[in-house]
């Protein structure tokens, strides 16, 4: 079966560098690197639902990937791919998608991933005054009325860690589950970090974050490229963000769009 | 003369521009039966539904026992409960049975227990040989069943008078029969009654008078035997003649 | 043919009827030909249907197809939560349907009154139905969903579940009005003039004869419309509840695998097709009823 | 009273109609009486509207409320793409419209084969109803979306909008089949006898008597089928076309604004009200035809 | 005596458990016209649905001009083509003018021209006093007009034999004798009928043969004037005295 072929992200990659030249790779369009992602973008991943300004995280990662494969700025074409359009079997519209994807196990049996580019954490945002806005725990949160997007892992670590009483509320878009916080139909939102800073400080007036899991809770989990099952895209995308890695031009990037991540209290 | 229960005066009727009643005048007294004549579309059903309330009239006046009831200020309901009307096409309920159809009005109009409605019901359909039909729809009964029921029901209102239009016309002739048994009974229990028919024969040995309507005109008025015997109406004599 | 002394033939005729040898074989001859045609549309329809089962498996794309839709062990591990999502669809079926079903029946009522005195209510009512059959359901959910809480008025309710039976009892209360009106409208004008000619007020001639016979009349329709309302109960999922659909949509996303939603199609499946199978039947026995 | 001389009520009563004093007494005390009556509804409904539209507006959370909802500055800058994406609705719809028409009257006719032989069609056509009315529509967009072409097959197309076409064909052909159905069933069976008695064969019968008659009567159900197909086009967002709903749901998300979805309702009223209108007037004569 | 143009033959039909149709034998010759008198429910309509094939008999046969049609593999539609009938209620194809209506199963079934088809229905229009009608839709037109087109749509398609149902039996007594004109007309023409009906005096003057229906047995069959002066069963004898 296709499933076993491969195992996602640690697959290994024998392509040498050599076959990683651009004019070598098997493309959606010849001689351009297409590159999915929803619409809108989200901020702080993109920057004015505008993937191809090269501004915001993932922009920027994508342009980096993209660069270390020998491609041009103007050799990157957008696409636009709904989440849940990103794992349908069959030919694809992109090269890869890169959409805050974390990379699980499960989803790798879909889906080929590239090696992870952000190691995430979820946070907990709540309105200030509120029942929660102090927690100090997770164990604290068990009672609360909990908001979060379908198709994030924040679901998963609602459920494995925090073990809410009652079941949370689950929203199509961001938009509903920020504004059931505003309508207080949730008293907590789960989203990962970077999306929590961006809305408490743009977003959500009198918002703000309460913590973030610790390295318990969601140990290891990162945000990886989507691809095509069996694309031989991955392993010179692998080299690519290796590269990036070593040469520190990753968490450059990181430091530039997500800088202000860092110091929320964990929440054991 | 006993006053008449119903008086109609100078009656109109108009279906856009077409005047189906042309100023009708016409009495029915206590125990008269008046059968209405007239080739199709000369208005009696029209007529009928006038008197009835089922249709505004457009000038003239309608009086029942004496009082005016095309007064504005007149309750409908309450003039529709003093009269009774059959009609052409038999308009039994299909919903209900037979006891229901009947009981309906008694019961929720007049506001007669359901036990003594339904005990008078099953009185009137024995007299009228339906004791067996109580529990019956009514498609499961025969035209000339369906137009008796018809009748039971109107009657059951306790009706001051009765409007019966053409009764039989939709039945095989076979049927008529039993029909028009049931109105000489009426006849013989003195109810008042204006009929519209087409059987000429019949109207003659039931009516005590007879009215040729023609064109929504009222042509001639008269006693069963002078009218079948001396139309004094050109009119009436052509009618007459074309049918008999 | 001579014709035969009226007595002899009353004596023959009235008799038992004892099968003719002609119509023996002349039956015979029947069945033989419909045996004959009804395998061949059998073999033909079987033929069919493995010619088009066969084309879809051999095709390059059928193996990660099945994993992607038909995986046993997806559908496994979804089928709790979604039967337990798909209990929340059938509680807000249980309690839309009758607000549906009065709100429908007041506006059909109210549309259907013709006096010129009740224009202003009549236009409210028409007014509510072509924006509410208007709208995407969908767009109703959220405008409910979403705004109705945001007001923050007393007592306005917040739970997700009271909120989307709102929005549905709405948007369809719209539709179900469409269809009683126009079962009141089916109903002769002379069961009306009946029922008034016997002295019953407007309103007693609606509730005994005009509603009971234009509810019996809309029922296909009206179950019509229950279908879908089954299936639009997934819609309530865009304000946050956990319905059968959405559970289907958190597996589906958390293990990138479709099979879920098959869970959750044959669940709708399995509750529309009494549905649908009551519906015939009651159209066969109006159609009896009509003696064909 | 007595009776007047037949000839002299002839002059009189076939002359020119005269309105009597009386009946222009009459008339004016009923034009007073509705003038009052329809006064009194129609203040009673503004206050009631009034109330509500007060009590909404009064509200502690109206002002988040019409920011969030009815905000013209977002309502002007959705409008452009959201219209952009209404057109494709329209094409979709446009399409998908007669192939619907088509496969709904196909599977119709052959529900309605009564002979045995062609069981097994008929056994085909009840599985189809059955399970395309029975699953969500938006399943339906979901396997046909993503698994038709995943199989990868030859001619397969591969375009969003076709893709969704195909399954909107799926799943409303079921529906309109059963109304096409009804429709057949409600044709007298003597009309039949009439044709079949003149010499037409079954499908002459069916062509020129049958159906004409039965696409007549059902055109109002057809009709309120057409206008959720209108609404349904939005479903096919989901595999992903820019379409009104979802275009409305891109700035939704990105303004954190609901007002585009407004524009989006209000599209799809403006589309669905004429036909709402149409559905109506045919309604109205079809019951003048049966002669109120 | 020339072959008979229809030979019915020992003919059963069963409803459910209950035989309507009792093993009946008849023959029609060419140009004669055959009148079915009896009760409601004698099976009168069976008996012409059966001719026409519109039901399957249970037993016996049925020849026209000699050949047998219940024999299974017949083609119905090729017999039913030469037999015409209308019905007791006409069923005029409510959605087609009467040109359409009359001319669809020349056009059609016989592939005339449509040209040709509409001349030819004009023709019998004009006939028959409806020239002025060819455009009209059935519910237009009152009972007895439509009843004519019934007859002259049945007739457009030159039939071997007509079948009348109780023509008249739906109209009022005033459209009866148009519709009787026309029947009247079509035997001067030499058209070989079978009619069902309830109108005694109108089988007493058209039928050549009347033919008496008991609980779907056929009592008696004799001349017209044999029938109706000296009927010799005492069934018939029954029936005509509670009809006449
Ligand atoms: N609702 C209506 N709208 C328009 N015209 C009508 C209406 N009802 C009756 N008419 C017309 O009024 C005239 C009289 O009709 P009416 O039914 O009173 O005649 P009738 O004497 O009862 O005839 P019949 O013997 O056929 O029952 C006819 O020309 C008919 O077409
Ligand atoms: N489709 C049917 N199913 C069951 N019984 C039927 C059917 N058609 C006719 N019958 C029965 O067959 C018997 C004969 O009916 P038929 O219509 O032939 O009588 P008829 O002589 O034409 O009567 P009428 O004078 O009332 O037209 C009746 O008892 C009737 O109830
Ligand atoms: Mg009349
Ligand atoms: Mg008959």
């Amino acid at each position: 079966a296709p499933a076993a072929e491969t195992t996602g992200a640690s697959s290994p990659s024998p392509a040498s560098s050599a076959a990683c030249t651009k004019d070598q790779l098997k493309l959606v369009t010849a001689g351009k690197l297409t590159v999915g992602t929803d619409k809108p973008a989200y901020e702080p991943w993109f920057k004015g639902d505008d993937p191809s300004s090269g501004q915001g995280f993932e922009s920027a990662v994508a342009y980096a990937v993209a660069g270390e494969l020998g491609f041009q700025r103007d050799e990157v074409a957008w696409s636009v791919v709904k989440f849940d359009t990103a794992f349908a079997p069959g030919a694809k519209q992109f090269d890869f998608d890169v959409n805050q994807v974390s990379i699980t196990p499960d989803r790798a049996k879909a889906v080929d991933f590239s090696k992870g580019y952000y190691a995430v954490k979820q946070a907990v945002v709540a309105v200030e005054g509120g029942k929660y806005a102090d927690a100090k725990d997770l164990a604290s949160l068990k009672d609360a009325k909990i908001g979060v997007q379908v198709g994030t892992t924040a679901l998963q670590a609602i459920k494995d860690v925090i073990k809410p009483s009652q079941d949370p509320n689950v929203y199509n878009e961001q938009i509903d589950a920020i504004n059931a916080l505003k309508n207080k139909q949730v008293e907590a939102l789960v989203v990962d970090l970077p999306t929590a800073f961006f809305v408490t400080a743009a977003q959500v007036e009198n918002s703000k974050i309460v913590g973030q899991f610790n390295a318990t809770g969601t140990a290891g989990e990162e945000f990886g490229l989507v691809f095509q099952k069996g694309n031989p895209l991955v392993g010179c995308v692998n080299q690519a963000i290796d590269k990036l890695k070593a040469n520190g031009d990753l968490a450059k990037i990181e430091k530039e769009w997500l800088g202000s991540a860092a110091g929320a209290p964990e929440l054991s | 003369m006993t006053d008449p229960l119903l008086r109609v005066e100078g009656v109109w009727k108009h279906y856009h521009r077409h005047s189906v009643l042309r100023g009708i005048d016409l009495e029915v007294r206590p125990h008269e039966v008046v059968c209405l004549i007239g080739a199709s579309g000369s208005g009696k059903s029209t007529l009928l539904r006038c008197v009835n309330m089922l249709e505004t009239i457009d000038d003239g006046s309608i009086f029942l026992d004496g009082r005016e009831i095309t007064d504005p200020d007149v309750d409908e309901d309450e003039v529709r409960r003093r009269i009774g009307i059959v009609f052409q096409a038999f308009n039994l309920f299909p919903h209900m049975t037979v006891l229901d159809n009947i009981t309906l009005a008694p019961r929720k109009v007049h506001k007669v227990g359901r036990a003594q409605a339904e005990e008078h019901a099953r009185d009137l359909l024995a007299r009228f040989g339906l004791a067996d039909k109580a529990g019956a729809y009514p498609d499961r009964l025969s035209g000339g069943q369906q137009q008796r029921v018809a009748i039971i029901r109107a009657l059951a209102t306790q009706p001051r008078l009765m409007l019966l239009d053409e009764v039989t016309s939709a039945l095989d002739p076979a049927l008529v029969k039993e029909v028009l048994g049931i109105v000489r009974e009426l006849k013989e229990g003195e109810m008042t009654m204006i009929l519209a028919t087409h059987e000429m024969s019949f109207a003659r040995e039931i009516a005590d008078t007879v009215c040729f309507l023609d064109g929504g005109v009222l042509r001639e008025r008269g006693t069963a035997e002078q009218i079948f015997t001396d139309p004094r109406d050109p009119r009436t004599r052509d009618f007459l003649r074309s049918v008999l | 043919m001579k014709d035969l002394d009226p007595a002899t033939r009353d004596n023959e005729r009235t008799g038992a009827w004892v099968k003719s040898e002609q119509q023996v074989r002349r039956e015979a001859t029947r069945r033989k030909r419909a045996l004959r045609s009804g395998s061949l549309a059998t073999a033909s329809t079987v033929v069919f249907l493995v010619l088009i089962l066969w084309g879809v498996t051999a095709s390059p794309g059928w193996p990660r197809v099945q994993e992607t839709f038909f995986n046993p062990e997806a559908f496994v591990r979804a089928l709790p939560d979604v039967l337990d999502g798909f209990l929340l669809n059938i509680k807000i079926f249980l309690i839309a349907e009758p607000l549906i079903l009065l709100v429908g029946l007041l506006v059909a009522m109210v549309r259907s009154l013709k006096s010129p005195i009740f224009f202003p209510l009549r236009a409210l009512a028409i007014a509510y139905v072509d924006i509410f059959r208007g709208v995407p359901t969908i767009l109703v959910i959220y405008l409910v969903g979403f705004g109705l809480p945001a007001l923050e008025l007393q007592g306005v309710p917040t739970d997700l579940a009271t909120l989307g039976i709102i929005a549905l009892t709405l948007s369809y209360g719209a539709y179900v009005a469409e269809v009683f009106r126009a079962g009141i409208e089916s109903v002769h004008p002379s069961q009306r003039s009946a029922a008034r000619s016997l002295g019953l007020t407007h309103g007693q001639s609606m509730r005994y004869v005009v509603l009971p016979q234009a509810v019996r009349r809309v029922v296909p329709p009206l179950l019509n419309d229950f279908v879908s309302l089954q299936k639009d109960t997934a819609l309530v999922a865009t304000i946050g509840p956990l319905e059968a659909l959405r559970q289907a949509q958190i597996h589906a996303s958390g293990t990138f695998n479709y099979t879920p939603y098959l869970v959750a199609a044959l669940l709708f499946i399995l509750l529309t097709i009494p549905m649908a199978r009551f519906t015939d039947y009651l159209a066969i026995r109006s159609q009896r009823r009509r003696g064909q």
